[in-house]
Parts: structure tokens; sequence; C-alpha cells
């Protein structure tokens, strides 16, 4: 916690991935004939940004703070 | 005896709570998993025409932006801003809620002519979005809960288990969600 | 070491006495000639199965004997933890033994019955030959169409011997599951989808004096799931058709 | 009286739960009490009232609502009545009503045997057989599923490693509150038109049939999230609470079995759960997820159920396998052989179970390329399996065979499990399953496996366990003549029915040919010794609880760490945490302690 790219930052850096990548995804049903590959990756991207940075995943296999 | 009970329970590092919440939600993602395997086995990549495209984008910015304020209450509680805990919880709530009524009061009823006695396709759509709706509604009872204990108090840095564990839950909604969407609104 | 000769000799001895059993044990009436399939891979099995059952039993009851202490041991027995070259042994033996098991007999029998493809049950016969019966149970009763004559029986399936038959399976309700001891083979009838069964009656008979060839539904349907038989009756092909032609009349 | 309380107001929390769901549907939709709207709703609020009444309400809802939780306890018998979060209370409390439930669903199966014994209808009509037939399942299932887990894993897990207890007490408290409720509903059915359709409640079977059919689904997932919570807890508990020492390699296999059994409990159980509420979802609201004419189907059912029943009936024998690897090392006075390959093997099965689901649906109609796939996966799950009979074999071994109770039931079940996997063998291979598909064969594989296994390991446990639980010993010879007795009884009643299967008997079914007849009397007469049986056992047990001889601490000399306190061990487990310097199995070591016990004192071990 603390250090220089403030949480708050991150938290904000994050939510536009979400949006960015939520914008690809309806670029991809409406572009592509078979969204659906694009779509699950897509999908896996957005949920890894929460599972890592909102979640903090990480903090399992880390020492007890 | 009792205070030996209590000492056991302060004891216990907060890497056991949180692997518990992990493996709840671990057990509880198959759940979805099953129902997402399910709408593709029984209708494929079928999507029907008159489904509210803007409605399926405003909800899921909705609660994306929740996940995001959800994370901003976490992280303030953490450096002991309470008030800033609280509006952003408060926002999460509120998004929530919105949340809730797009689901339930505004594309439910204009989903009805898709509904399920006729068509495959509401039997996926409806129960997709209701254990979901269901999730969500219990994710704001317990952040509700959160809200009130964190106005009298009870958290602060080193002692928030509780917002932490709810937050953890609803961001779990939400990556549910990540998945419903683009299964029920955009796949064809 | 002396053990080991020795549970090797009881081992010796249990399986030869087990093959007996296992070469002697009698199968109900084969009555079609996919049958034979069944039975042989059945057999292999026993055959198969019966060192390895003898050789668990052997080292059971040698140790219980030879190894058991007259009340409360005194002492401890040897600190033996494991014994990797032992362990590898025993995975390659059973991994080996698995793996064959799943080639013969069982891809072989998959391939013989025709039961590989993307369909649901046996590979369609189109022979000239083919007698077609679509079957449709419901709860409790079975029809049986015979569409290149146009009849339709219910409870009762009569069928000619030595000709090929390709049971066209569905249902009505729920599901059900077709199936005549005596040919071994079953399907079940699911509702929305056709399942296919090809058998062919090798031997005459009738329910009546062979009671495992009856159709016996084989999944649970509902309160008189006991009692969804149907009669069947094989017979020459000069009498079958007889039977078409009074049918028919009807 | 006192003792009764939070029963008492668990109870009336349920009926009035229940009563203000039912009646909210039925005032609705202007039906009766028990239309099936009514009847899940109600079950719904009934659950959570019965929740809150028990003691959720002092434990839980106070914290939540910030309120100080006041939690009072009570070292008399009043405690197994009472929602407590010891894990050895939780422990016999699921032991005595599981046992409970198996001396009803055993009752159960006499009846069938009963009707079974000869041709023709005697006892029942079709339906209250199937009805019958049906609970007799679910039950037993339960049973399998819960009584080791539940019961001999609460008590003995957090004892083997070391720790005052589970890592999550109150949640393993509502695991055991969750499954009364469960039980009265199952019980219930009758009442509501019984319902046919067997555990496994196929749709559309299970759509059609009477309203009795939605409690059982309710019931099943209530015992399936207790099931999925106790998951949970073990594998925190064992993760996080071992005793400093306890290193992974040197935990008794028995924690190792349930740390495996965890792992399929907190995924799989969910799978059974949305295949019931599916169908709940079908009857109830109209969906179409098993109906053809409207894009569903039957199939995705019996997929998503045997995704979660396949690795289930490894929910019920690893943890068997654990039992009788944890008493064999003891009663041969040796180390446990190959320690490490059986916990390889314990999570080989873990891994292949969930691939092996579809070989139930061999004669499904599912397509029949995926037949060859299932038989592979499936046959290689006899590899691990033969790695748990490669520690077992290799214990006994030039051992010094101590031959009481729990080793001579120990030793039963190898011979019984042996019969189960190789018969299990033909039902695997496709072309013999065409034909011995739902036939009492299956019937007589299964319960070699889950009788002749899980319950063996489970009497076993009973035996080897009985003078630390209860601080009381058993009769040793009383003993011996159940374990013969037990043995001979069943095999006698499920060797007949492969013969049976094999010549055309299929399973549930209420009446057969009379050609059948001579084996079916046989297994009947056979059925009533071996359920006298099971009464001589509880009978014994329970004599010996309350009247037979004090039991020393270690009667066995084990050197795990729940010997090494007192029988029965106190609220805090150990006065003292232990540590851990030694194998548990290091018999026949020179000088070697398992584990350093400091007493008041601070004398070592």
């Amino acid at each position: 916690m603390g250090g220089m790219p403030s949480p708050f930052r991150i938290g904000m850096w994050v939510f536009g991935g979400l949006l960015g990548l939520t914008a690809m995804e309806i670029a991809a049903a409406n572009a592509l004939p078979r969204p659906l590959p694009a779509l699950a990756v897509l999908g896996v991207a957005k949920a890894g940004l929460i599972l890592w940075f909102y979640m903090h995943l990480h903090q399992l296999w880390e020492e007890e703070e | 005896m009792s205070a030996l009970r209590e000492g056991h329970a302060i004891a216990v590092p907060l890497r056991v709570p949180r692997f518990g919440l992990w493996l709840f939600l671990l057990s509880e993602s198959m759940i979805f998993a099953t129902l997402l395997s399910a709408r593709f086995i029984l209708q494929g990549t079928y999507r029907p025409a008159e489904l509210n495209q803007a409605l399926g984008l405003a909800i899921t910015l909705i609660l994306l932006t929740s996940s995001f304020t959800a994370n901003r209450a976490e992280i303030a509680i953490a450096h002991g801003k309470t008030s800033t805990f609280l509006r952003n919880l408060l926002a999460t709530i509120i998004l929530g809620i919105l949340f809730l009524i797009g689901v339930v009061a505004v594309e439910w009823p204009e989903a009805m002519h898709f509904a399920p006695p006729s068509s495959g396709y509401g039997t996926v759509f409806f129960t997709m979005t209701g254990m979901h709706a269901a999730h969500v509604f219990s994710g704001v009872v317990i952040l509700s809960l959160i809200y009130r204990l964190g106005r009298r108090g009870a958290f602060g840095p080193g002692r928030m288990w509780g917002v932490e564990g709810a937050v953890k839950y609803w961001h779990f909604v939400d990556i549910v969600w990540v998945f419903f969407y683009p299964a029920l609104y955009l796949v064809r | 070491m002396r053990d080991l000769l020795r549970v090797f000799g009881l081992w010796l001895i249990l399986t030869l006495l087990g093959e007996m059993v296992a070469l002697q044990i009698p199968f109900p009436p084969a009555m079609a000639s996919e049958a034979r399939v069944v039975d042989e891979a059945f057999r292999y099995l026993l055959i198969v199965g019966t060192p390895v059952f003898t050789f668990v039993l052997s080292v059971l009851f040698y140790s219980l004997l030879r190894f058991r202490a007259a009340g409360d041991p005194p002492e401890d027995g040897p600190p033996v933890f494991s014994h990797t070259p032992g362990a590898l042994a025993w995975l390659a033996v059973t991994s080996l033994l698995a793996l064959s098991l799943v080639i013969q007999p069982g891809l072989r029998g998959l391939m013989e019955l025709g039961w590989m493809g993307p369909f649901s049950g046996s590979a369609a016969a189109d022979g000239e030959g083919t007698l077609v019966v679509q079957v449709q149970a419901r709860q409790w009763s079975w029809l049986f169409t015979y569409p290149q004559y146009q009849i339709q029986v219910k409870d009762r399936l009569v069928l000619p011997m030595g000709r090929p038959v390709r049971f066209e399976i569905t249902s009505r309700d729920v599901v059900h599951s077709f199936w005549i001891p005596a040919f071994r083979l079953k399907i079940d009838a699911v509702p929305g989808r056709t399942t296919l069964l090809v058998l062919t009656p090798s031997r005459p008979g009738r329910t009546a004096v062979e009671p495992t060839l009856r159709v016996q539904c084989a999944e649970l349907c509902g309160t008189g799931h006991a009692a969804m038989t149907a009669t069947v009756e094989v017979v020459p092909a000069d009498q079958f058709a007889a039977w078409v032609d009074q049918q028919r009349k009807q | 009286m006192r003792a009764f309380f939070p029963i008492g107001r668990g109870l009336l929390g349920g009926g009035l739960g229940y009563l203000i769901g039912a009646g909210m549907i039925a005032a609705l939709r202007g039906q009766g009490l028990t239309a099936e709207p009514a009847l899940a709703v109600g079950y719904g609020l009934g659950l959570i009232g019965w929740l809150l009444g028990v003691g959720m309400w002092e434990v839980w809802v106070r914290e939540w609502l910030g309120w100080p939780v006041h939690q009072e306890e009570d070292r008399s018998w009043v405690r197994y009545f009472r929602f407590t979060t010891d894990h050895k209370v939780i422990g016999v409390q699921y032991l005595v009503t599981f046992l409970g439930l198996m001396l009803v669903a055993g009752l159960l199966a006499m009846l069938m045997r009963l009707e079974l014994m000869r041709p023709g209808l005697q006892l029942f009509s079709r339906n209250q057989y199937n009805t019958v037939m049906s609970l007799h399942g679910i039950m037993m299932i339960a049973v399998a599923v819960a009584t080791i887990v539940g019961g001999l894993g609460n008590y003995l897990v957090p004892l083997m490693i070391g720790a005052r207890d589970m890592a999550f007490p109150r949640l393993n408290a509502l695991s055991y509150w969750l499954v009364p409720p469960a039980a009265l509903a199952l019980l219930s059915t009758p009442w509501l038109g019984g319902f046919d359709s067997g555990w496994t409640a196929y749709p559309p079977l299970s759509e059609a049939n009477a309203s009795g059919q939605v409690l059982f689904n309710l019931a099943f997932i209530t015992v399936g999230l207790s099931s999925i919570l106790g998951g949970l807890n073990f594998l925190t508990t064992i993760a996080f609470l071992r005793a400093p020492g306890m290193t992974w390699s040197r935990l008794p296999i028995f924690v190792w079995s349930i740390f495996a059994t965890s792992i399929l409990s907190l995924i799989a159980t969910q799978f059974v759960a949305v295949a019931l509420l599916m169908v709940l979802l079908d009857r109830i609201l109209g969906t179409g997820f098993f109906d053809p004419a409207r894009g569903g189907d039957p199939l995705l059912y019996q997929h998503v159920f045997w995704f979660y029943s396949h690795p289930a009936v490894y929910i019920m024998i690893i943890p068997a396998f654990g039992v009788i690897l944890e008493i064999l090392p003891h009663f041969a006075r040796k180390p446990l052989f190959a320690y490490r390959w059986a916990v390889g093997g314990f999570f080989g099965i873990v891994g292949l179970s969930f691939l092996v689901w579809a070989h139930h649906m061999f004669t499904s109609g599912m397509p029949s390329w995926l037949h060859a796939p299932f038989m592979a996966t499936t046959e290689l799950i006899s590899v691990p399996t033969g790695l748990i009979f490669l520690s077992a074999l290799g214990t006994l071994w030039q051992g010094r065979l101590w031959l009481r109770t729990p080793m001579l039931v120990a030793l039963a079940f190898l011979a019984n499990f042996l019969i189960g996997g190789v018969t299990g063998i033909f039902l695997a291979d496709v072309p013999t399953d065409l034909h011995l598909q739902d036939t009492y064969f299956v019937v007589g594989h299964f319960h070699y496996t889950i009788l002749g296994g899980m319950i063996f390991a489970l009497v076993a446990g009973l035996y080897y366990w009985f003078p630390k639980i209860s601080g009381r010993m058993y009769n040793e010879r009383l003993g011996r003549i159940h374990a013969l007795w037990f043995f001979l009884a069943f095999q006698a009643t499920f060797l007949p029915m492969f013969g049976l299967g094999l010549y055309g008997m299929n399973r549930r079914v209420a009446d057969y040919p009379s050609y059948l007849a001579g084996g079916n009397m046989l297994v009947s007469m056979s059925a009533f010794v071996l359920g006298a049986s099971f009464v001589f056992l509880i009978a014994h047990l329970a004599y010996a609880w309350a009247r037979g001889p004090q039991a020393a601490d270690n009667p066995w000399r084990a050197r795990t760490l729940e010997w090494q306190t007192t029988s029965p061990p106190p609220v805090e487990n150990f006065p003292i945490l232990p540590r851990v310097i030694g194998d548990p199995y290091g018999y026949g070591v020179p000088g070697s302690p398992y584990a350093w016990i400091a007493v008041a004192g601070g004398e070592g071990e």
C-alpha cells in the first residue's frame, strides 16, 4: 500500500481499462461475423483486471502483511 | 473457556478468512459456469434481435462503475479516510440498486414476450439474469450492513475484514456479469 | 523371500481355481448375433480380472495367516516406508492393464457393434434386407411401427429370424430404455430424439418359453416402470410374412 | 426441557417461516399451502426461520447488526442439542444424526426386500414402492456423503493436526444444522404423493410426477450446501491451522483424504444444485430446460447431474480409503507403506473424477463417439485406486497384525472393495455395460463399493475411535462377532445380485418375472440378517457408551496426535498445542517420537 502510483490512481486506470475493453466487446460484436472467440478473450481480460487489481488475488500467495 | 475461544478467534490471521472467501467464490462460480454452458448447449449462439442493447450496455456500465467505487471505498478505509469510505460505499449501494431496477423493472417487462413458457432463449435469459440479480441483491444487503457498521465506526486501517470481504463479493458479482453480458447480449 | 514364493504359489493355485470358475459361468441365452460380442467381452474380462482379484486376495489371506500376532504384538514390524521400484512397477502394470482393457474388449467390441460414430447408438444398417421397426415408448407401454409394412402393434414385437433389424427408438413422455435381455444391447428412449439399435435375431423363440426374450423398460419411468414390458416372438421368415399379412388385413 | 429449547425454537421458527412464505404465495396465486410455488418459497423461509431459531440469531445476526454476541457454553449432555461451535460436539451430532438416518433408510431397504422376496405385489402399490426405493436411495447417499466426512472428519481432523478447532467454527455448526430440516423434508414427501424418480431425479419424469419431488430437490440442495460449506471449512483448516512442525508430509493419511474430498465437495456439489434448481424452475416457473419441444434437452440434466454425482462417489470413498489406511499401520505395527504414492492416488482420483461422468450415460442416447474417451478415463481410475491397494497391502506385508475389531473390519473392507472394483470394470467397458447398465449388476457393484466400502470403513472407524470419542471401551468379543456377521451377511446379500443382473433383473422395479424368484428370495433372506447386524452394532455401541469400561487414553498405542490427549479430549483439545517432530507412522524406528506434547508440568511425551 502507499507507494508512488497511489492505489486510488490504479483503481482509476483499471476502471478505464474495463471501459475500453467493453467498448472493444461491442465493436467486436458488431464487426465480426463470429464474435464468440473475441468476446471470450475480452471477457477473460476484464475478469483478470478485476481479479488482480480489485480483488487482490495476489494476496493469496503473499506473506501476511 | 470462553476467553480461550475468543482468544482463538482473534489469533486467526487474516489470510484464513480470506482463503475461505476465495474458496466460497470458487464454488459459487461453478453455478454460473453451469448456467453459461447451458446457454450455449441449448441455444448455441442464437440471440433474439429485439433485446434492448442500450439498456444492456447501461446496466453493464453501472455495474462496472460500482466496482470502481467499491474499490475506492476499500482503499479509503485502509487509509483511515472514513468519510471517503462511506461516500463511495453509499455510491456502490445506489449503483447496485440501479442495476437491479434496470434488470428487474425495465428489462424483464420488455423481455416478457420471450418469457419462458414460449421460448427457449427466454429460459436461459431469465434464469441467468435472475440468478445474477439474486446475487446482486444479496450483495446490496451485505454492503448495506457494512455501511451501517461503518457509520458506527466499526472499521479502520487494520480492522477492515468485513469491508474487504463484502467488497470482494461485490467484485465477484461484477465478474459474473462480465461474462453474462456478452453471452446474453453480444454473441451471434 | 520364502514369503514371496509362498504367496506366489497361493496366487497360482487361486488363479487356477478362479479361471476354472470364470470359464464355467453360464450366460443367459444369446438370441441375437450381436449378443456374442457382449458375452465374449464379459468372458474376457472375467478371465483377465481373475488373476488381479486372486492376487490381492492371496496377499491378504497370506498376511492374515502368516503375519498375525498372537495377541497384543510386543514389538513393531520392520520400518519399511516405501519401495520406489516396487511402486513404479505396480504403477506400470496397473496402467498397462487398464489401457489394454480399453482396447480389448472395449474399443474392439464397440467397433464390432458399430457404436463409434456421431449417431446415438448403433451405426444404421441400411442394407436392402434391413427391417425397420420404429419404437415409441410411453408411460407405460411400447408401440411398435413397421413402416415398410404399414402396421402398428402395441406391447408385442414380432421379428423374423436372421434378418438385421434397425430399431428407431423414441419416447412420447419421459426417458425410457429399450432392452431385450436375450439380445443384450440396450439404449434409452429419449423424448425429442431418436436413438438407433441394430440387432439380428439368430434363434427362434418367444417370451412365454424364454423369459429373457422380452422387451423390458430399463430406465425408471414412474409408477408402471416394473410392468412396462412387451412380449417378443422371433419366427422364421415365412411365418413373419404370414403374420404381416394377417396384421395388414385387420 | 432446557435441552430442547433451541430445537423447539428452531421448529417454531421453521414453521412460522413456512407459513409466512407459503401463505404469501398461496394468497397471491389463490392456491393451497402445498401448491408447488408455495411449497418452494415456504421451504426457503422455513429453512431460514429454523436456522435463526436454532442459534444463528445469537451468533451471526447480532454481529451483523453490531450488537454484542453472547454465546452460552454448556459442558453437560445438553450441548449435543445446541448450536455449539465445538468441532467435537458437531462431530458427534453428525455421527448420531446420520447413523439414525442410516437406520431409517436401512428399514426402508428391508421393506423393499420384503416386497421383492416374491414376484408380484404384496406389500406396496407400485407408486409406494418407487417412493420407498427413492427415499432409501437419497437418504443413503446423504449418509454416505456426510457420515465419515462430517462425523469422523469433524471430530478428528482438528485433533489430528493439533488445532483447537476448525477454521470457521460457526460455519461448521451451520453445516450441521442444515441437515435436520432436509431430513424432515425428505421424510414428509410421502404426504405429498411421494416422489418416484429415484435419487437421480431424471427429467422429464421428475417434472411430471407428484409434488413430493419439489421437497426432494430442495432437501438435496440443502444437504449439498452443507457439504460445500463443510468442504470449504476443512480445506482452510488443514491449510492454515496445522500445529507447528506438522508439515504436509507429516499429515496423517486420513487428513489427506479429507483434504482431497473437500476439493471435490467444494467444486462439484454446485453442479447438482444447479441441475436440481433447473428442474424446480421448469416445474414452478415454466422454463423449458429439459423440454425438447421448447429448445430444452433431457440429456443436459444427465450431464450436469453426473458431473457432480460421479465425483460424489469419490466424496464417499476417498475418506473411506483414508480411514482404512489410517487404521492399517497402527494395527500392523508398521509404517504406512508408500505414503506419498497413496496421497498421489487420492489426487489422481480427484483429478480423473471430473473426466468420467458420462460413463453413467453409455446407453443414454448421447452421441456414440463419446463412448471411447469416457471408457478410457474410467478404466484409468483403476490406476490411482491401485496405488491405495499398493499402500494397504504393503503395510500388511511382514507386519505384526493385531487383529482387533477395527482391523478385522478394515481387512473386510479390502476384500469388499476389491470385488466392487473388479465388477466396476464390467460397467466401465462399454460392450458389457450396454447389457448390464440399469440392472442388479449395477446395484451389486455400487453396494460393494459404498456399503462394502464406505460403510465398512465407517464401522471400522467407529470401533477404532470409539474409545477416544466416548471415553469408554466397546466389548471386543461382541465386536468380533459383529465383524464376522456383518461381513458374511453382506456377501450373501450382494453377491447374488451380479447373477440376477446378468440374467435380466433390472433395477428399481417393484416386481419381476417369476424366473428370477430364487435369487431374489436368497437376497431378501440375507438382507434381513444384514439389517439385523446394524441394529446389533448400534445397540452394542450405545450400551458401551453408557456402561462400558473406562478406556485408556491410547488403547491402540498409536502415534497420531488424537491419541496423545485424554479420552475424551478436553474442550481445548490439547492443554498446550503440540509440536510435531517426526513421522506419524514411524513404527519400528527406534527412538522416533512423532510429537512433542508439553503437559502442564513441563514434561515431554
